[in-house]
């Protein structure tokens, strides 16, 4: 097809042909064209189907207010669904497919809705699909689901990259028209940091769209001028193609700016941008949109905004149609037809309610006044027009303009209201901006191009004084006022056909009057029930109209009725714009152990632990399964000696004179009177008296304790000292820092641990007495290198931790491994530790998950009475000690064959497995290669006093139930014998 | 939102994790006999006004310092920012 | 037996993509100076004493050619030093008591990025405003980038300094160099 | 009018112009025997059942607004009944049981939607907490199914299984989850409630209690003093104004929790699936728009709009599990306020003031909340005691330590 509707003049490049498909279909167009330009000018005229009659639609305006053209954009993985034809820059190559019908677009079987409509009348979905019963899930709802929604995704990754960013700015400037460019003029000369943004790839606004005169220049080459001019400032930003989508608290802006939407490939760039833009003040210059009139059929393909008809002749050098004919209740009307004329469109005919015209004549134009449009007719192009004075026109365009509503969004976000204003019949910014907000040009009601740059400059000089710049009085661009008298004319009544108000979802004026019919009667309600402004387009186009036929309904006017507010975004952002650059590996940070290095070349497995990659098990050539290695691993730590990376716990540096007493109140156990070299056992509370964390916290000198927390709660605790030091305990003398980085440690457990570290330390005493249980000590590794001894065991085994700085990590893992060669010395990764852990009964997060207390664990007694610790009041509630509460219990399979599971609950023989039955549940479990069965830890109602009973572990949603034996919680050498031998 | 710390200037407050009311700051003693009670109420019991409110924030990506916030719940201004230690000091928990 | 072989964070990277250049530094140690409760004039005496320095504020870092010392937290300083091997040590020969003194040169990791371009880099990464008139020469900022907490300093015109987590080095150094090849 | 395929027909034939008010707009009373304050989802619930299954009579529902304005106007509507503790799951069941039979009780079509929530598992620790949830929810008599991964690739291929960070581990379905049509649940419910002869009134604000030594018998409002027997506030998102007329402090702070919908899409995600290693969770509504949220704002707000980074924070973590939403376009978003209470868990009791009763701290869940709670809190208006399944939902537990603390984060509402 070629461009038979192009015509001359516009800002598309005639030299620079683009190629592009619609519907398969090859078309050209030129650089500078929308796609929806391109279809214009190729004479495409149906481009879509509407949502809920599936009705024939055309291009309907030229903005990103566009309720019916939105096409699927590329292909494949690319695939981008409701696009807007009218915002999309055409590329060569782009391809776009039209979306929402069965069959072609010509033929859609889905439009036979259109002939039910009688039925599917407002809320008609609330008042049936009830019988039978099942067939709501099983056909009504699937039928629906189908037929709704517009556009698809492919299903596909999306496999473009995005990013986001951070911009500062004295004032930003949304939109670039007349207001926008004189403010940014204004502002730049007073030396603000500016940042103007508009949606638009080509800035200027209206000014590109319409033909005015400004200081004596045209209104495109004033911009051009200004531009430049804008360009050599050094504390302006221009950003193209940079939509402001929504006003958030303290002067922050979101704006997507699109990178590379705009080529056929993104280059391995990031398509999209997502600035967070920090403004001390901020203008809306965002213009207005133009809306419609409601008459009978007034949605066919080729009834347009009558601003769209003039910006497609006068921007983009294409004619709308062969014959055209304007219906306009305002003066912007009759300038459409007037640049039509002048770029030789053929108007036939200016239909205006009003009983006087603006104008004498416009050659040619017929002028119709006192008359409406009332009917319309041809089924996917608009063939011929009906007139209320009994008139025929044959047109193939209709351009309409009901107004224009000032585009106030973005002074609505944080719940302003706009008012009305009855002189240009529409909404204006109310009082109640966002602070540091100020609106000019259209968008502030200045409708006129005189009042709209006279208002930018003024509004942005004003905010330069406030903000303390003096403000060289720059010139104010002139240009003079054109009329824009308006008659408020919402529709055409007097017929039994639908009338369009919101037309992508299809809601007519007989939809609000059954609405009003029905008490469907606040904004709220009305929007809810006729889903009118819930579309692609928030109603841009359609709210004002609908609100307006509501209150003749009602017999109120239009502000009694109500107004309608924005949420954001301003126009639709892509999830992956919000979502940002990382979504895989770097999605959160990782952590690596200083060991990292080593325990890969040991083909470790790895998990993940809070960020951290922790060595989950280290892999033998003749394991056959995990469990192999983790049996492997504890065995021979039980038997001679391993090692284990422990660097993720939490460590905090606790010093100052009063680092005693201030642990005496972290801690529920007590902590003033720890020894300088002791370490010792600390149980830390909420304030709500819930257990917390627990850990060692090792004394080294009068004033310097270092407190080991578990890797999940290392940022928790730490916080919480912090509130206590500060908040609580404002005078003590005591001073935090987290040193989990700082120090690579290793836990080295087992028979033989003493013997293989004694090869390492620098002369200490390791003997038993020398270094006891529970003992610390600076000390120096492998001849000088500094570092920390702890006499700890997590595994129940003789055992020492050894840290130095994390530098040094991997050298001393090798180390540590080569002493320990004449041992056979294991490392052990998280599910050997787990496994030993549980054998011993020592508790961890799977225990301590937020809703258990020392009583629950057993360990009330570390909750000393004789001081106020944190948690301690409240940690004695009457329920919360109650003898029927859970205790922490070990669990052994009756059957040495069986396997248990976490998550099972407890039951007792014989009885069903109900709520009221539920005694209890499994929080860990492990296969115990020492007890050489399953084993674990749960919590029992009276659990401490029912060792030895048999109960069932049922495991409803694994279908599992059998029989385990409770026992002590502490399996494992119960005496702790081993740990200080 | 920015939090206009009194040391640093104004900050995202994404850099700040939200605890709540300032009274918690005024923590009962322990050993008191209706110790139960107080803790009660200092634990579980809000004004939650729609309006102005104290309340504290923590600068956990910044420079650590626990804040007290004087925002309006209702529109998210925020009047005044002070250190909580001062604050603290000032509602009487010096030693 | 040998004396343990140290590693860095980074293992000493070095990489230009674009205009930007990234070198990790590794020369220095880092030990925290926490100030006991109500001494912090007895304090800065004492640095201006021993380093010639004056107190560093919460926006400005202060320094010489061996020297940085930033105020980290209210009653902390964080001082940068020519690396030697027990910090805490050589520290409390000058300081003496007037400060507890924590050993911190392993936990972070150093980044220098510099470049014409460096800032526009930066902008995909870092909320604070690093406009010249606002950020100045040494100013510096504890925030947040891509979820990591991190200090930056201004060592030049379009050169800073970015201190991460040691354990997140790698993660840092990935967001570092992916804002820069995004804006090449 | 009684809806049926029939009436829609007739009035299709005679140009839909004979269609009656849903419910009448009647003046208020100088009494009724029972008050409920707040005209949302639970509030008009608890007309209908207290008419209908508890044969009360004389009620009124004062509304400050239009009905429905509360958070039942703007929520992402997912019913499901998948909680662990035994002061929760059981009253979540009962309240999926009513939700099974809502439309014929209504008759009117709230567009109940089962088609299930899948909360996905990333770690061996999170699938087993799930394992410890799916058997209460069987104790309970509710569905659930652990799935394993080959499972879930079958219900939902377009999830990122591989994610270097996160890989789906396992899953906890429950079938008869799904979700709602939100504004049709208070209409149903108002117009059944209408019927059973509760007058229903809008734009009635209530600005204070009417007390009689120590007793409540009734409330002041803009449209002067009404009496009543017994009045029952349920006005989640004001509960702390409300009760603050009658000198309360509640264990509750209000929050803003945002929530998100997209373009209209053609079907694409098949229930409820919520994100284990992210803040996110998102379902698709009969429109076709992607439905989907994540976390509290995590400061105390009125001011029903949230901020930045937890709409990125949400759609970063969309895109780690199911990047294919990339190219969706996201339409509106928008923040309610939450009665966040200090558990996470809500109240239905007496107050101690006499003739006054409470309902609220319905935290994010008050949606699928909305049956039962009205039902159980009809039962306590009619017969002065808890129903038994919402025994433990007491003001009082605190000072007895009986939390209900799903998430075990303890007394800080926003971590709820």
């Amino acid at each position: 097809m070629s461009q038979l509707f192009r015509i001359n003049g516009g800002l598309t490049d005639r030299s620079k042909p683009i190629n592009f498909t619609f519907n398969n279909k090859q078309m050209v167009g030129y650089e500078g064209d929308t796609l929806a330009s391109a279809l214009l000018a190729n004479g495409q005229r149906l481009v879509g189907r509407s949502f809920k009659y599936h009705r024939p639609r055309g291009i309907f305006s030229a903005g990103s207010e566009e309720p019916n053209a939105l096409v699927q954009l590329r292909t494949g993985a690319h695939q981008e669904p409701n696009t807007r034809a009218t915002v999309t820059e055409l590329f060569d190559g782009l391809t776009a497919t039209s979306q929402n019908h069965r069959g072609s677009l010509g033929f859609d079987f889905m439009s036979v809705t259109d002939l039910l409509s009688p039925f599917l009348s407002a809320g008609f979905y609330y008042k049936t699909f009830m019988w039978p019963k099942a067939f709501w899930e099983k056909i009504y709802e699937p039928i629906i689901r189908s037929s709704a929604g517009l556009g698809s995704l492919s299903m596909l990754e999306d496999p473009d990259k995005y990013d986001k960013g951070f911009l500062h700015c004295d004032l930003l400037i949304a939109g670039s028209g007349p207001s926008g460019l004189t403010a940014a003029l204004a502002a730049g000369h007073a030396g603000l940091r500016v940042i103007i943004a508009d949606e638009d790839y080509v800035l200027g606004g209206r000014l590109l769209e319409e033909d005015h005169n400004i200081d004596g220049i045209s209104g495109q080459d004033w911009v051009l001028q200004t531009l430049a001019e804008l360009t050599e400032m050094s504390n302006v930003r221009i950003l193209p193609r940079t939509t402001i989508y929504g006003a958030y608290d303290h002067g922050i802006y979101g704006a997507l700016e699109r990178k590379t939407d705009h080529l056929a490939d993104s280059g391995d760039k990031p398509r999209q941008v997502l600035w967070r833009i920090y403004s001390k003040r901020a203008m809306i210059c965002g213009g207005a949109t133009e809306r419609s009139i409601a008459f009978a059929n007034n949605d066919r393909p080729g009834i347009m905004l009558a601003g769209a008809v003039r910006a497609y002749a006068t921007r983009y050098g294409v004619a709308t149609g062969n014959k055209v004919a304007i219906f306009t209740n305002n003066d912007s009307g009759w300038q459409t037809a007037l640049e039509l004329v002048a770029k030789g469109v053929n108007v036939v005919a200016i239909i205006d309610p009003r009983d006087t015209a603006p104008r004498t004549h416009i050659s040619g134009v017929a002028m119709i006044m006192g008359a409406s449009v009332c009917n319309t007719s041809g089924r996917k192009a608009l063939s011929r027009i009906a007139l209320s004075n009994g008139q025929t026109l044959n047109v193939d365009c209709l351009a309409v303009s009901g107004g224009w509503s000032p585009n106030v969004h973005l002074t609505c976000h944080q719940r302003g209201r706009p008012v009305w204003n009855d002189t240009i019949a529409g909404f204006v910014p109310g009082g109640d901006l966002p602070v540091g907000q100020f609106v000019a040009g259209a968008a502030n009601g200045d409708m006129t191009l005189g009042a709209a740059l006279k208002s930018g400059h003024k509004t942005a000089t004003l905010i330069a004084k406030d903000l303390g710049f003096t403000t060289n009085s720059s010139k104010v661009a002139k240009a003079d006022d054109e009329n824009f008298a308006i008659k408020q004319f919402w529709h055409v009544t007097g017929h039994k056909q639908r009338a369009w108000i919101d037309l992508q979802n299809d809601v007519t004026t007989k939809d609000i009057t059954q609405s009003q019919a029905e008490g469907f009667r606040s904004v709220e309600h009305l929007k809810r029930y006729t889903t009118l402004g819930m579309a692609t387009d928030q109603g841009k186009t359609s709210n004002v109209l609908g609100l307006a036929v509501m209150a003749e309904a009602t017999g109120k006017t239009i502000p009694e009725t109500g107004t309608t507010i924005f949420r954001p975004p301003y126009s639709p952002v892509a999830i992956g714009a919000f979502g940002g650059r990382e979504r895989g590996q770097h999605f959160h940070p990782t952590r690596l152990t200083p060991s990292h290095k080593w325990a890969k070349e040991q083909g470790a497995e790895f998990v993940e632990v809070g960020n951290w990659m922790r060595a989950q098990w280290f892999p033998k050539s003749n394991d056959k399964t995990w469990r192999d290695s983790v049996d492997r691993e504890v065995k021979k730590t039980r038997t001679s000696v391993g090692v284990c990376d422990v660097s993720t716990l939490g460590k905090i540096d606790i010093k100052g004179r009063d680092a005693a007493e201030f642990l005496n109140k972290i801690y529920s156990n007590p902590f003033a009177k720890v020894p300088v070299g002791r370490v010792r056992y600390g149980l830390m509370l909420r304030e709500d008296g819930i257990c917390y964390d627990d850990g060692t916290t090792a004394r080294l000198a009068e004033d310097h304790f270092v407190m080991t927390t578990t890797t999940a709660n290392a940022v928790l605790v730490y916080r919480n000292m912090e509130f206590a030091r500060q908040c609580l305990f404002p005078d003590l003398d005591v001073h935090l820092i987290s040193t989990t980085d700082q120090w690579a440690q290793f836990a080295i457990a087992g028979p033989n641990s003493r013997a293989v570290l004694s090869k390492i330390i620098d002369k200490v005493d390791m003997s038993n007495d020398g270094f006891p249980f529970m003992a610390c000590s600076n000390i120096t590794v492998c001849d000088g290198t500094p570092g920390r001894l702890f006499r700890i065991s997590f595994s129940g085994e003789l055992a020492y931790e050894v840290a130095v700085p994390v530098r040094y990590g991997d050298a001393l893992i090798r180390e540590i491994i080569k002493a320990g060669k004449e041992f056979d010395i294991t490392p052990y990764g998280t599910e050997a530790l787990g496994v030993m852990r549980i054998e011993k009964g020592h508790v961890t997060g799977a225990e301590l998950n937020g809703q258990v207390t020392a009583f629950n664990v057993n360990m009330n007694n570390m909750i000393s009475i004789k001081k106020d610790s944190i948690g301690s009041v409240l940690s004695r509630r009457e329920m919360m000690i109650a003898d029927d509460q859970i205790r922490l219990v070990g669990v052994k399979t009756v059957e040495l064959s069986d396997s248990l599971a976490s998550g099972a609950h407890f039951v007792a023989k014989g009885e069903k497995p109900t709520t009221k039955n539920d005694q209890g549940w499994i929080a860990s479990v492990c296969y115990s290669p020492h007890f050489e069965q399953h084993i674990g830890l749960g919590f029992l109602e009276r659990g401490h006093e029912r060792h030895g009973e048999i109960i069932r572990a049922w495991d409803g949603v694994r279908g599992t139930d059998i029989l385990v034996e409770i026992v002590s919680a502490h399996m494992y050498d119960p005496e702790g014998g081993l740990q200080r031998g | 939102m920015i939090i206009n710390h009194p040391l640093l200037g104004p900050r995202d407050a994404n850099e700040f994790v939200h605890l709540g009311d300032e009274s918690l700051i005024d923590r009962p003693d322990g050993m008191a006999d209706d110790a139960a009670n107080k803790f009660h109420n200092y634990m579980y019991l809000r004004d939650n006004p729609a309006g102005k409110y104290r309340e504290l924030w923590y600068h956990d990506a910044g420079d650590r310092s626990w804040l007290v916030v004087t925002r309006d719940t209702l529109t998210h201004e925020i009047f005044d920012v002070e250190l909580a230690r001062d604050v603290a000091r000032a509602r009487g928990r010096s030693k | 037996m040998a004396r343990l072989s140290s590693l860095s964070p980074l293992n000493g990277y070095q990489k230009s993509i674009g205009s930007i250049n990234l070198c990790e530094i590794n020369d220095y140690s880092l030990v925290s100076l926490a100030i006991p409760q109500d001494t912090t004039k007895k304090f800065a005496k004492i640095i201006k004493d021993e380093f010639d320095l004056a107190m560093p504020t919460s926006v400005m870092s202060k320094t010489d050619k061996k020297t940085r010392l930033l105020m980290t937290q209210p009653d902390q300083i964080f001082s940068i030093i020519p690396r030697v091997d027990n910090p805490e040590e050589d520290l409390s020969k000058t300081i003496g008591k007037a400060a507890y003194m924590t050993d911190q040169t392993d936990a972070w990791v150093v980044l220098e990025i510099s470049g014409a371009t460096s800032r526009t880099a930066l902008e995909r990464i870092c909320q604070v405003d690093l406009d010249s008139n606002m950020f100045k020469l040494n100013a510096m900022a504890r925030t947040t980038m891509e979820h990591m907490a991190t200090i930056i300093i201004r060592t030049d015109v379009n050169t800073f300094l970015l201190m991460s987590a040691s354990s997140s080095a790698k993660s840092f150094l990935h967001a570092v160099e992916l804002s820069a090849k995004h804006i090449s | 009018m009684r809806y049926s395929a029939l009436s829609i027909l007739k009035q299709g034939l005679t140009g839909n112009k004979s269609w009656k008010p849903v419910w009448r707009e009647p003046e208020p009373k100088k009494s009724y025997d029972y008050i409920i304050v707040g005209g949302g989802g639970h509030g008009l619930a608890t007309a209908h059942y207290l008419a209908k299954i508890f044969g009360g009579k004389n009620i009124a529902v004062l509304e400050k607004g239009w009905i429905g304005s509360g958070n039942i106007g703007r929520n992402t509507t997912i019913v499901r009944s998948n909680y662990v503790l035994d002061g929760n799951q059981p009253f979540y069941e009962m309240s999926v049981k009513l939700w099974e039979g809502l439309e014929q009780d209504l008759n009117y079509n709230a567009m109940m939607s089962q088609r299930g929530i899948l909360n996905l598992a990333h770690s061996d620790g999170q699938r087993d907490a799930y394992a410890r949830r799916g058997n209460a929810m069987l104790m309970s008599g509710a569905d659930a199914e652990l799935l394993d991964r080959d499972a879930i690739q079958k219900m939902c291929p377009f999830l990122k299984f591989d994610n270097e960070r996160f890989p789906i581990k396992a899953g906890l379905l429950q079938r008869r989850a799904g979700t709602a049509r939100h504004d049709a649940v208070a209409w149903g419910y108002a117009r059944s409630a209408d019927m059973h002869g509760v007058d229903i009134i809008q734009n009635c604000e209530v600005t204070g209690f009417q007390m009689k030594n120590g007793k409540c018998i009734g409330v002041q409002t803009n449209r002067g003093p009404i009496k009543a027997k017994k009045t029952a506030v349920c006005v989640a998102g004001s509960s702390s104004r409300v009760m603050e007329k009658a000198g309360m402090r509640l264990p509750i702070e209000s929050h803003v929790l945002q929530a998100f919908v997209s373009e209209g899409l053609k079907p694409t995600i098949p229930g409820v699936i919520t994100y284990g290693a992210g803040h996110f969770y998102i379902s698709q509504s009969d429109k076709g728009g992607l439905v989907f949220g994540g976390d509290l704002d995590g400061y105390n707000s009125y001011a029903q709009r949230g901020n930045l980074p937890v709409v990125e924070d949400v759609c970063a973590g969309g895109m780690s599990i199911m990047p294919m939403i990339g190219r969706a376009r996201l339409l509106r978003m928008w923040g309610g306020v939450m009665d966040m209470s200090m558990d996470g868990s809500p109240f239905i009791d007496k107050t101690g003031i006499g003739g006054l009763y409470f309902n609220g701290g319905w935290c994010y869940g008050g949606f699928k909340a909305t049956p039962a709670s009205g039902y159980c809190y009809a039962h306590l208006l009619a017969t002065d005691t808890p129903h038994e399944n919402a025994s433990q939902m007491r003001l009082d537990r605190f000072m007895r330590g009986n939390m209900i603390d799903e998430k075990g984060a303890g007394a800080q509402p926003n971590l709820h």
